[in-house]
């Protein structure tokens, strides 16, 4: 059943992982392992538990039975807070940012979670603007997504493509080791889901960071995915590079013919 | 730009501030004692009002129980008097303060783990119901007829010492403590730990997904507004020399955030705006006996009718309108 | 023997019946609308006073029968205030945040007490239980007034009638759906606007009716409104969000627990409510019947 | 059935005295020779206590007219300032800073204990003198006595003696007793005066002791009493002290009602419910039920003060019964007045001056103010209820004058007061 590879240097490991709602069996033993410096991308039809596998690994919920690990630390039942001073950093299907404050204060926050997360504690200010390297950082961070010029725009007024790309930028700015995107391309038209994979795949390469991503889009997973996992009712049913995915008999008994996946 | 935003925001509270203490100042100068007194109450309803919604405007969390928070500053103030004399005064209001935090640290760590919305507040409205009868049982506090016998201290600063009773000695003592308080919220709300607050208000999960800890966050947002409100309280105590458990009545806690919904949630000064016109209905209609619940209810109603962004988001709305600079949206996006 | 040990049991379930038939309209208005509806209390108490001027009016000797049919015409028109109120403050508030509807509620409070003192003064009152109810039936040493026996089962049919509305007619499954997703029912064709009016309407009807009912046992004056509003608060969300069965359980937990508490620990009456409340919010904060809507 | 003057008591008040002699006050300039003495009266005026506060400014709007009619103080008509302290110390405070403020020092009036010893600490700083005309609290007295103090009014150790003197005397079969009693200060002073005077009186009257039992305790302003009647019901006494007053009695007499708490009880007895009880519950009082009163008007027929108060009343409120606060907030208007003849002036250290000893008739007959503690000495009143067949349903059975001689303590202004038989 399990196609657990054995790779090199696992960042984050999930084992037998189980998790029900009252009514549901959603995961019913998920084994997967996503080494450093993997493109991951977990795939699957609607209702497959891509969402909520995903809510167990960053911690928005707990399993109920089975493991997570990550580099080795078994973060089971670890909050999300603390499993993002670890190196987590998430975005969410519909972008999640502070709707009611400026582009430029959402990033601060993020800027200034991140001074916190690792430990630095800045000098003690009366001032209450940020201090001047967390300017600088934040100036950088916008640059980085091409949001420099709508810093002092109200989150709330930002296009659906933007809140996005601000969304991306608040995870950058924690420099997780592991990012973590739910449905990056949700939502967008074509156009704009094509240059959001080249931002992920410039801002991978340049951080070199670990990926992990839920997708519907294929040519998304393709263009971006160096390991691809398909969750079936609940269960991993395979697990490999996008062309031994495609391959994979079992992949392709289940899946054709039965318009599963979703463009 | 930033810096900029900041410092104007900086130079117009400041310029407000300065214009409310000067008619603070010249009060007694100008009125009669009947308007002091009503002032120097209305000053510590301020600070009441601001760190309520530095819990509900600026974190989100709903409290019921507020007022219980001020009882407790009071009558711990008032005991610590009664027992031991000897303590300098500013030290009894600062302890005072730190044990409402404590309080609100024990009740925190116990209320925060999970129970966030409506739950934290009908919580916070049922430990405050315990606070009010516990108050009015207790012998050692006067039960319901109050904690009688507080006098006005006397504070010696080194240099000189101030009798607080004479004159008009305690109420000036009175507006330099809010003021502190105030600018102690205000620096709160517009620093590091204001903008997690913040983040934390306008989305909790998405907070905690910055690697902030929402539950220590919270629980700091709530033990600050009680410490504030603890002090409050035991600047009430001396000033009117009296303490009732009337003070901790749900009736009571239901006042900031009628000041707070009233004057806006958004701004600093909604609750400020919202205690003002509180103060001068009451004052206004003390003589209009049996009809001063009608006129106070009506005019609370059409308020929140007519501006459902209360009184500053209501003027800021149709100050956007007249300049027809920005698009206006439908109504203010209100964020609880 | 018997009263030692049962009293306090049948005292706390009459205490908890009478704080039900409060809680129902609040519950419902609560569990739909997510309004918190601090007036509520002053229009029970309306409903209260209009029951004492029609029995002073048309009953002097009041009979059960009598007595019913009052509280209900007095429930009829509080009803109809509700639909003024859903009109004037309901609707008008519905887009913006539940905090504006509290003041809101707050200040319908107020006017509703003004209103009563200046309609029907400010003098205590009261009236008699009607002759029917008036006894007590003793077991042992244990009395009970049948008047209490009554207002039990009053709130046990009241519950069971609402739970039988709600689980097993049309009316009941579309309230529920409403409830649980109001856009959703505007999708399916369900005049949501229409509904909530009803809802309103029925549930100051309830306060109404509530005020008349219990009338007999409680002593009128202008600050009957705030009197039950706080222990019914604690009922409705230590029973889970709004939801009948919920509101139902809680009011006897936790007012059996007082009136036992009340009992044995004599100096400090009336604290075990709120202790119980707040241990059974930290130990059930998703409330006492999780999750259901109604 | 009861006081329907509530309603057009309040129109009139209004139009007459609230709104206009309250703004009014602003505007006119003071201490002319010929311009009004400035009364401020504080009382409950919305709130809780409305219901007695509008007692309190019936009876002071009589006494203005009636002094006024007669020519004044002095040369001078007396105006009435009204103040709402809404049972509630901080508002009661800032009412007295307001009179204060706008330069009315003598005050009178104030129905809460809580009221009265929150103002009673702010009055020397402002030059301001007030006189009680209900709140009973001993410590006024006593603990909280201010020199700026004065109470015209019984207070609760002299009449819960004199209740006790009075059940002792007409009930010698009945020797033990107990209470229901809200878990209050009141209620607890009250309780305590009651026994106090119990372990007195009943010994020298009767030559036996007396049996007191332990209260049963209360929550205040409960709506629910079947626990505490269950318990009552269980006592083995013959006397019940039913410290739980006012509208909480009404509420606790009629969930009884099922139970026969009335008639297990011999005697019955109410500290100071007045008419409320009577009033609301009409057919269903409880029969013999003895209750005090500030003032009972039938007390005092013959009494040119008393009958003149009492028609005038009935003629503006059409209400035939007034309750005490009408007659002690008439009462505290008398005593202004006589101490501000005495002193020539309205200085307030004069007019302090004055009313130390003073001595002046009123509505239930002679009264002196004691210099040391500023604590007058007068007659309680109580009276019995019963229900009746008639239109109101109940009916008063009997009323009784108790002189204060030995009731109250010794003045020991400033020393809390010292129970000489109650020792627990």
């Amino acid at each position: 059943m399990t196609l657990h590879d054995a790779t090199t240097n696992p960042l984050l490991v999930a084992t037998n992982v189980v998790k029900d709602y009252p009514s549901v069996k959603v995961l019913k033993g998920v084994n997967l392992s996503v080494a450093e410096g993997d493109s991951f991308a977990v795939i699957g039809p609607n209702g497959a538990g891509k969402t909520t596998l995903f809510k167990v690994l960053t911690g928005e919920v707990f399993a109920d039975r089975g493991t997570v690990r990550f580099e080795g630390d078994d973060v089971t039942r670890m909050p999300e807070w603390k499993r993002v001073r670890l190196g987590f950093g998430r975005s969410f299907q519909v972008a999640r940012v502070f709707k009611e404050l400026t582009t430029q204060e959402n990033v601060v926050i993020a800027i200034e979670a991140h001074e916190r997360n690792t430990g630095r504690r800045p000098a003690r200010r009366l001032a209450c603007r940020p201090s001047p390297d967390v300017r600088e950082a934040v100036e950088q961070t916008l640059l980085e997504v091409g949001l420099i010029d709508k810093r002092d725009e109200p989150a709330r007024l930002l296009s659906h493509g933007d809140k996005k790309r601000l969304e991306l930028a608040m995870s950058l700015a924690l420099q997780p080791r592991i990012l973590m995107l739910d449905e990056p391309t949700a939502g967008m038209s074509p156009a704009d889901r094509r240059a959001a994979t080249e931002l992920i795949a410039a801002i991978r390469a340049r951080h070199r960071m670990t990926i992990v991503l839920t997708e519907h889009d294929m040519e998304v997973v393709f263009g971006l995915a160096s390991r691809v996992a398909v969750l079936h009712q609940g269960a991993v049913i395979a697990t490999g590079t996008p062309a031994e995915v495609r391959d994979d008999a079992m992949v392709r008994e289940i899946y054709l013919g039965s318009e599963l996946i979703h463009a | 730009m930033m810096s900029q935003a900041s410092n104007s925001t900086w130079k117009r509270d400041a310029a407000i501030a300065a214009i409310i203490l000067v008619v603070l100042v010249s009060l007694p100068f100008v009125t009669s004692k009947g308007i002091v007194f009503i002032a120097g109450t209305l000053a510590l309803h301020v600070v009441f009002g601001l760190s309520w919604n530095l819990m509900f405007g600026q974190t989100g969390l709903v409290s019921f129980g507020h007022a219980s928070f001020f009882a407790i500053g009071g009558y711990a103030f008032a005991w610590a008097a009664k027992i031991a004399p000897g303590i300098h005064p500013l030290l009894l209001f600062a302890g005072a303060g730190l044990f409402g935090s404590l309080v609100a640290l024990i009740v925190g760590i116990l209320a925060l783990r999970r129970s966030i919305g409506v739950y934290f507040a009908i919580l916070t409205l049922a430990l405050s119901q315990i606070v009010y009868l516990l108050l009015s049982y207790i012998p050692a506090l006067g039960r319901e007829d109050g904690f009688t016998g507080i006098r006005r201290p006397r504070l010696s600063l080194g240099f000189t010492t101030i009798d607080l009773a004479s004159g008009n000695n305690y109420y000036y003592f009175m507006i330099a403590m809010c003021t502190l308080l105030a600018v102690g919220l205000w620096w709160v709300m517009h620093g590091r730990m204001g903008r997690v607050f913040k983040s934390i208000q306008q989305d909790a999960e998405r907070a905690a997904f910055l690697g902030i800890d929402v539950q220590a966050y919270r629980l700091r947002s709530f033990a600050i507004a009680s410490g504030t409100t603890a002090i409050a309280g035991a600047l009430y105590a001396p000033w009117l020399q009296l303490l009732t458990p009337e003070i901790a009545h749900w009736t009571f806690s239901a006042r900031p955030i009628l000041y707070t919904l009233l004057g806006g949630v958004q701004s600093f000064w909604g609750p400020v705006v919202g205690a003002v016109v509180f103060a001068v209905l009451e004052y206004g209609t003390r003589t209009l006996h049996g009809l001063s619940e009608i006129i106070i209810g009506s005019i609370l109603l059409v308020v929140v009718l007519a501006f459902p962004g209360g009184l500053l988001g209501g003027l800021s709305r149709l100050r956007k309108r007249m300049n027809r600079k920005t698009i206006v949206t439908a109504r203010p996006e209100i964020v609880r | 023997m018997l009263a030692l040990f049962l009293g306090p049991l049948f005292n706390g379930l009459f205490t908890a019946m009478v704080v039900f038939l409060f809680a129902t309209g609040l519950t419902l208005v609560f569990g739909i609308l997510r309004i918190l509806n601090f007036a509520h209390g002053g229009f029970f108490m309306i409903g209260a006073y209009l029951a004492f001027s029609l029995v002073k009016t048309f009953a002097s000797d009041t009979s059960t029968i009598a007595y019913i049919l009052i509280s209900i015409v007095a429930g009829i028109v509080v009803g109809l205030c509700g639909l003024v109120v859903e009109r004037l403050v309901f609707r008008p508030l519905q887009h913006v945040d539940e905090a504006y509807s509290l003041i809101a509620t707050y200040a319908l409070l107020l006017i509703s007490e003004g209103a009563v003192k200046a309609i029907w003064g400010v003098s205590f009152h009261s009236i008699m239980t009607p002759a029917a109810l008036g006894g007590a039936l003793i077991a042992g040493d244990l009395v009970m007034p049948v008047f209490a026996i009554f207002i039990i089962g009053l709130g046990v049919l009241c519950y069971s009638l609402l739970e039988w509305i709600l689980q097993h007619t049309a009316t009941g499954k579309l309230m529920k759906s409403v409830a649980s997703d109001p856009w959703m029912a505007g999708m399916l064709g369900v005049n949501v606007p229409r509904f909530y009016a009803w809802i309103v309407v029925i549930g100051f009807f309830l306060a109404g009716l509530a005020g008349g009912l219990l009338l007999p046992n409680q002593t009128l004056s202008p600050n009957l409104a705030s009197v039950f509003v706080v222990q019914a608060f604690g009922v409705l969300i230590v029973g889970g969000m709004g939801n009948i069965r919920g509101t139902f359980l809680a009011s006897i937990l936790l007012c059996v627990i007082d009136s036992y508490g009340s009992v044995i620990f004599s100096e400090v009456p009336g604290v075990f409510f709120y202790v119980a409340m707040a241990a059974m919010l930290l130990m059930r904060p998703q409330g006492l019947i999780a999750g259901a809507r109604l | 059935m009861s006081n329907d003057f509530s309603r057009r008591q309040i129109t009139k008040s209004l139009a007459a005295f609230g709104a206009a002699s309250a703004f009014g006050s602003f505007t006119r300039p003071s201490f002319a020779q010929s311009a009004p003495i400035r009364l401020g009266l504080i009382a409950p005026l919305s709130g809780s206590q409305e219901v007695i506060g509008r007692y309190q400014l019936a009876g002071a709007t009589i006494a203005v007219n009636q002094i006024n009619q007669a020519g004044g103080v002095l040369g001078r008509k007396i105006e009435l300032v009204t103040r709402d302290d809404k049972a509630a110390p901080a508002a009661g405070v800032a009412a007295a800073k307001d009179l204060a403020g706008n330069g009315v020092n003598l005050m009178f009036g104030v129905l809460s204990s809580g009221v009265a010893l929150a103002i009673a600490p702010t009055l020397q700083a402002d030059k301001s003198v007030l006189v009680v005309s209900a709140a009973a609290a001993n410590e006024l007295t006593h603990d909280q006595f201010s020199p700026n103090v004065f109470r015209t009014a019984d207070h609760a150790y002299s009449r819960q003696r004199a209740l006790a003197k009075l059940v002792a005397a007409d009930y010698p079969a009945v020797s033990d007793w107990t209470a229901i009693n809200p878990q209050t200060a009141i209620g607890t002073s009250n309780w305590d005066s009651f026994v106090d005077g119990m372990l007195q009186f009943y010994p020298e009257l009767n030559k036996k002791p007396v049996t007191i039992t332990d209260p049963i305790w209360a929550k205040f302003g409960a709506t629910d009493y079947k626990n505490e009647i269950v318990q009552l019901m269980r006592s083995k006494s013959e006397g019940l002290y039913c410290g739980v007053y006012g509208g909480d009695a009404v509420t606790m007499f009629g969930q009884a009602a099922a139970y026969g708490l009335t008639k297990k009880f011999k005697v019955l007895v109410d500290p100071g419910s007045e008419f409320i009880i009577a009033q609301a519950m009409g057919k269903n009082t409880p029969p013999g039920l003895w209750s005090g009163f500030h003032w009972f008007y039938g007390a005092y027929k013959g009494h040119k003060i008393n009958d003149d108060l009492y028609e005038t009343y009935v003629k503006m409120a059409g209400d035939k019964h007034p309750a005490g606060y009408v007659g002690e907030a008439h009462t505290s208007v008398l005593a202004y007045a006589s101490a501000i003849q005495k002193a020539g002036s309205t200085d307030t250290d004069k007019v302090i001056a004055a009313l130390e000893g003073l001595e002046f008739d009123s509505c239930k007959g002679m009264r002196k103010i004691r210099k040391e503690d500023h604590q007058a000495i007068c007659d309680i009143n109580f009276v019995q209820f019963g229900p009746d067949d008639s239109e109101q349903g109940w009916k008063i059975t009997g009323h009784r004058v108790i002189k204060d001689e030995g009731l109250s303590e010794e003045p020991s202004p400033g020393q809390p007061l010292k129970f000489l038989y109650n020792k627990r």
